[in-house]
Order: C-alpha cells, then sequence, then structure tokens
C-alpha cells in the first residue's frame, strides 16, 4: 500500500478524532494500535497545516497528535518502554475513537429522519379573546434592569485555545530549524532541541511542568519524526530512558515499518 | 399507508388552533368541500366522548374542548394569565421594548436559547403582538399598544438609557454574521 | 358520568398548546403522577391512528400532529422550519440524544473538540436545553420534546439502537470518571 495513497488534502476536519477515523476507515482498517500507528503519518502531515483549521481546534489536534506519537514510537523504536499512564492513554485514545465512530454512525439515525416527517407541535395560542394581563409592576425601570440582565450575559467570543495555539511554533518552522541545528552539530540530543531543562524519556512527554512545554516537545518530536521519514536523521536511542540523538544521514531510504 | 382525510383535516384544525373554513380545509387537502363535509362527521364521530371536540360555527369548523372540562380549563387559564412573569419572559419583552421590533430570530440569538413557548405566553397575555417577516417565514413582535400605555411611553426611543443599551445589542447582532460563517466552516 | 382523566389531560394539552410536566397535569386534574402516567397510556391508545399524537419526554407530555400529515402542516405552518443539521450538530445531537444527558465536557470529549457553539445553536433552535449540573461549573444538556417532534418520534425508544447506545456511552464515560488524570489532561 503506497503511502501518499491516502493523504488528506483539501478536506475539512472540524476534530482529530474524526480525522483519525478517516483516515482509519479509508484504509479499511479496524481501530487497533497496529492501525493507529500506519495512519499516524497521514494525520501528521494534516497537523503540519494547522493554519488551516478552525481557531481554537488546533490544540485537541496536537493533543491527540501526541498519543499517535506513542504509538509510532512503539513500531519505529523497538525496544522502547513506555509508562502505564502512557499506555493507558494509547488505550484510551482507541477507545474515544471506537465510541466516536458509534456516534457518528448513530447520527446518521438522525438525520436520516430530521425534519422529514415532522409532528408539529401546537403553536399558535387558542384564545378566543386576549385578556391583557400584565405583571404586577412592570416599570420602564423593570425593564431596563431586564436588558441590562440580556447584555451581561451576551456570550463572550472564547479566546483561550487560541492563545495557546498562538504562542506555539508551526511543524514547518520546526522542522527548518531543526535541518538547521542538525548541520550546525552533527549531532544533538532531543532534550537540547526542544528547549527544556528536564530530562525526557524516548516518547518526549513525560515529566513536562506545563502543557505549552508539552506540546512545544510534541511538536518538535513530529518534527524530528518527519526528518527521519525523510531520510535526513537518523534517531538513537542507546538505553529505554536514555535520550534520544539525532544524526545527519544521507546513505540509506527511510524504513519505516 | 395512505392517511385518510379526516386524520388529515383533525392535524390541519389542531395545529391551525383557530376556526378554519370548508372551503380552505378542501384546498389544504386537496379535496372538495363534499369530501371535507363527509370527513368532518366522520372525525366528529371518532372524536365524541374524548377531551377534544369538533365546534362548528356555519361554514366554518375548529377543534375545542370538550365542555364537560370547562371548569379546569378555566381554572387554569385564570392561573396562567395571573401568575407572575419569569426573568426568561421578562427579558425577552425588554428586547422587543428596546429593539422597538423584533423577529423571534432575534430574539433567540440574543437569548442564545429558543424563545417559542415564552413569546406564545406574552401572545396569550396581550403583552405582545406578531405580525408576519415580509420576505421570511417566520414572525415580528411587538409591544401591544396596552403595554405601552401601561409603561408609559410611545415609542422605544422612550425607555430609559435608549441609545447606550440599543448599541450593545447591535454590536453583538453585527457580530453575528462573522459567527455564522464560521459554523458553516464548521459544518 | 364523572370525566375520566385522559379526556380530561387530553383537553388541558390541547388548551395549553405547550408541553406540560406531568406534575402539573396532577396539579391540574387533583391526581396522583401515577394516575395521570396511566392516562396518558390509555390515552394514547385512543389517540392511535388519528391526527393528533402524544409525544412522551421524561416527565413532560405535549400534543402534536401525526408525522404522516407532515407535509401539509408543513404548507401551512408560517414559522420557519428547521430541515438541515450540519455533521458537528448532528454528531452532538446524538450524543446528548442517546445519552438521555451529558454534560458539555463530556461531549467535548466524545467529539475531541469544543462543543460549545454548535451546543448554542442547537439550544436556539430549541432541540436541547439546559440545566446547571448539580455541584460543577458546567451545564447538562438534554433532548427536548422539540427534537423528538423533528425527528418524528413520539418518544426516545423509538430510535433504532436507542437502548444499546445508551448502554455503551454510559459505560465509556464512566470508564472516563473514574480516570481523572486522563480527564485532567484533556482540559
Amino acid at each position: 500500500m503506497s503511502e501518499t495513497e491516502f493523504k488528506i488534502k483539501t478536506e475539512i476536519f472540524e476534530g482529530p478524532l474524526e480525522l483519525l477515523l478517516t483516515l482509519i476507515e479509508r484504509r479499511k482498517l479496524l481501530i487497533n494500535d497496529i492501525s493507529l500507528s500506519r495512519v499516524a503519518d497521514d494525520f501528521i502531515e494534516h497537523v503540519k497545516k494547522l493554519g488551516s483549521f478552525p481557531m481554537g481546534t488546533t490544540a485537541h489536534f496536537i493533543l491527540i497528535a501526541s498519543t499517535l506519537l506513542l504509538i509510532k514510537s512503539k513500531s519505529l523504536l523497538p525496544g522502547i518502554e513506555l509508562t502505564a499512564e502512557e499506555e493507558g492513554s494509547i488505550e484510551n485514545l482507541e477507545a474515544r475513537l471506537a465510541i466516536y465512530k458509534k456516534i457518528r454512525d448513530a447520527s446518521l439515525h438522525i438525520q436520516k429522519r430530521y425534519g422529514k416527517k415532522v409532528i408539529f407541535l401546537a403553536n399558535p395560542p387558542k384564545r378566543i379573546s386576549i385578556i391583557f394581563s400584565p405583571n404586577k409592576g412592570m416599570t420602564k425601570e423593570s425593564l431596563l434592569s431586564s436588558m441590562k440582565e440580556v447584555i451581561s450575559s451576551l456570550p463572550q467570543k472564547e479566546v483561550l485555545p487560541q492563545i495557546t495555539v498562538k504562542k506555539m511554533m508551526s511543524l514547518e518552522e520546526m522542522i527548518d530549524k531543526l535541518t538547521e541545528k542538525i548541520q550546525n552539530n552533527l549531532k544533538l540530543n532531543f532534550s537540547d532541541f526542544a528547549g527544556s531543562h528536564e530530562k525526557i524519556t524516548s516518547s518526549g512527554v513525560k515529566h513536562m511542568v506545563t502543557k505549552e512545554n508539552k506540546i512545544m516537545v510534541i511538536v518538535s518530536f513530529l518534527a524530528m519524526l518527519e526528518l527521519v521519514k525523510q531520510g535526513i536523521v537518523e534517531v538513537n536511542q542507546d538505553n529505554f530512558s536514555d535520550d534520544i540523538s539525532i544524526e545527519t544521514k544521507n546513505v540509506k531510504t527511510p524504513n519505516y515499518f | 399507508m395512505k392517511t385518510s382525510l379526516d386524520i388529515k383535516i383533525e392535524a390541519i384544525l389542531f395545529f391551525q388552533g383557530e376556526p378554519s373554513s370548508l372551503k380552505k380545509l378542501a384546498e389544504y387537502t386537496e379535496s372538495s368541500v363534499e369530501e371535507v363535509k363527509d370527513a368532518i362527521l366522520k372525525l366528529k364521530q371518532r372524536l365524541s366522548d374524548g377531551g377534544v371536540v369538533i365546534v362548528e360555527n356555519r361554514d366554518e369548523v375548529s377543534l375545542g374542548t370538550n365542555p364537560e372540562v370547562s371548569s379546569i380549563i378555566e381554572k387554569i387559564n385564570k392561573e396562567e394569565l395571573s401568575k407572575d412573569l419569569g426573568k426568561a419572559s421578562l427579558e425577552t419583552l425588554a428586547i422587543i421594548f428596546y429593539k422597538g421590533q423584533a423577529s423571534k430570530r432575534e430574539i433567540d440569538y440574543i437569548r442564545g436559547v429558543n424563545s417559542g413557548f415564552i413569546l406564545r405566553n406574552l401572545l396569550i397575555r396581550g403583552l405582545v403582538c406578531r405580525e408576519e417577516e415580509k420576505g421570511e417565514r417566520g414572525f415580528i413582535y411587538k409591544p401591544t399598544i396596552e403595554l405601552l400605555a401601561h409603561v408609559g411611553i410611545e415609542k422605544a426611543e422612550e425607555m430609559p438609557e435608549f441609545e447606550s443599551m440599543k448599541k450593545e445589542l447591535e454590536i453583538f447582532l453585527t457580530a453575528k454574521n462573522t459567527d455564522e460563517q464560521i459554523t458553516d466552516a464548521e459544518q
């Protein structure tokens, strides 16, 4: 099966689960860790175009990407050891995907019926004579205070997720930066690159303090895997808990699966 | 299954909630006035002994509550009219007052919930009236003359802090358009 | 002859022209909620194959037109009827409908995106309603009678796979709620 055959180009996916499920279904695969690792690249390809997602959903894509990377690194780096929490998040993603698929399928039952054979609830008032019945104490002033109440509860635009996303570097930028670094220093460690002072395990997501840091590491890791795929670098890990070292490499074609 | 004429007529009368001429019923159901008459006879038999009965008045028919239950209905009606209006009703009224008139769509959008049943209740109490919206399916709501008099104004501009309230609503309603584009993209 | 309870209830529902709670019906008719439930069952049987049906949703009931007549009523209806729902709205509705009720957090978790905008839209359309969650900051969303009516069913159980989906969602969300760490990571 060709890697490029299933590339998603112009479609808009509202959420990461929707994208992931579509990728799996296009390959006619079942939902499990093997299928997830096989569609990880296409998913990452999509995350690279983050700019075209509706604002606020980017962070959701990156969080799912982080779990996909765990799964991917399991198949990419033999011997990698995941913590119970990491294993849990893989199982959890599978469960979420399964229930999402069920909901999506069930929503078709609603779609099929919605607006077709409608039951009309009686709308118009059936009163022969209307008796003017105002509230006690209904005045200009009470209407003003109700109006103020309405205005104060108008919805505010949700800005939080956008801020998180804007602070992050794009995947493209990250790849450029990584390529440059690799050219300058023949060998560097993953944790140097991700710019963290903390020890990072091979999964790239452990022991991080803030979510932003975590997302930064994920993006770095995504970029690294991308370079591995393109055959520009080679990833080495001597021991399970050791840092991952990155080396330039131009000889072999990438060997993924 | 082909739905029989009496069922169609029953549904129409129920939905309209007001008297309908035999001619109109024939038109709606694409049948003759004679057929409608027969169907109404059939319907009358079927509905006898129920809570809802056929009421005939010259060449108009409507559904009405069975006279046997009129005492309960009267009690409910009184209770409904004398009950204090809730927060949601007062807010809906305030929007209609400050906008001078408002479509159901605008009211729903401003309040973030569907106002159908609240508007219905305001209509029953004679606090608002409505007319069909031009060019669109839907209604526009206005305060009744009685209510304007009760509050002591003749037009919306006389409401306290009118300009600032109006402005806030307009800002929100203008932003609506951009929001809708986002939804379309998401769906 | 004493008027039986189902007749009273039918008349009240017709007169009110909006959904009524079982509790209110019990109050109006001076009976118990159990008696009201029995009477509604009886009423439902009596109304079957007529132009008017009973829609039941949790502890609310309403009269409505027979779905088979929908195309005729649509022609008479002067309010706009929403006929299309986007993919995102359908998924969100499916979660709320099949689960019976769901918090925004649960909906976001299942869909993997923020559903705030979609939920507001569904509220405006009157397809879901919301209540404040006990002891929590968020809201709980529930299907409305309006949703059942738009789908053309008299109660939720008529939907295919209703019981099995409900169960699956419950199992999934119970597992999620016990796993606090995952929830925190997602928020």
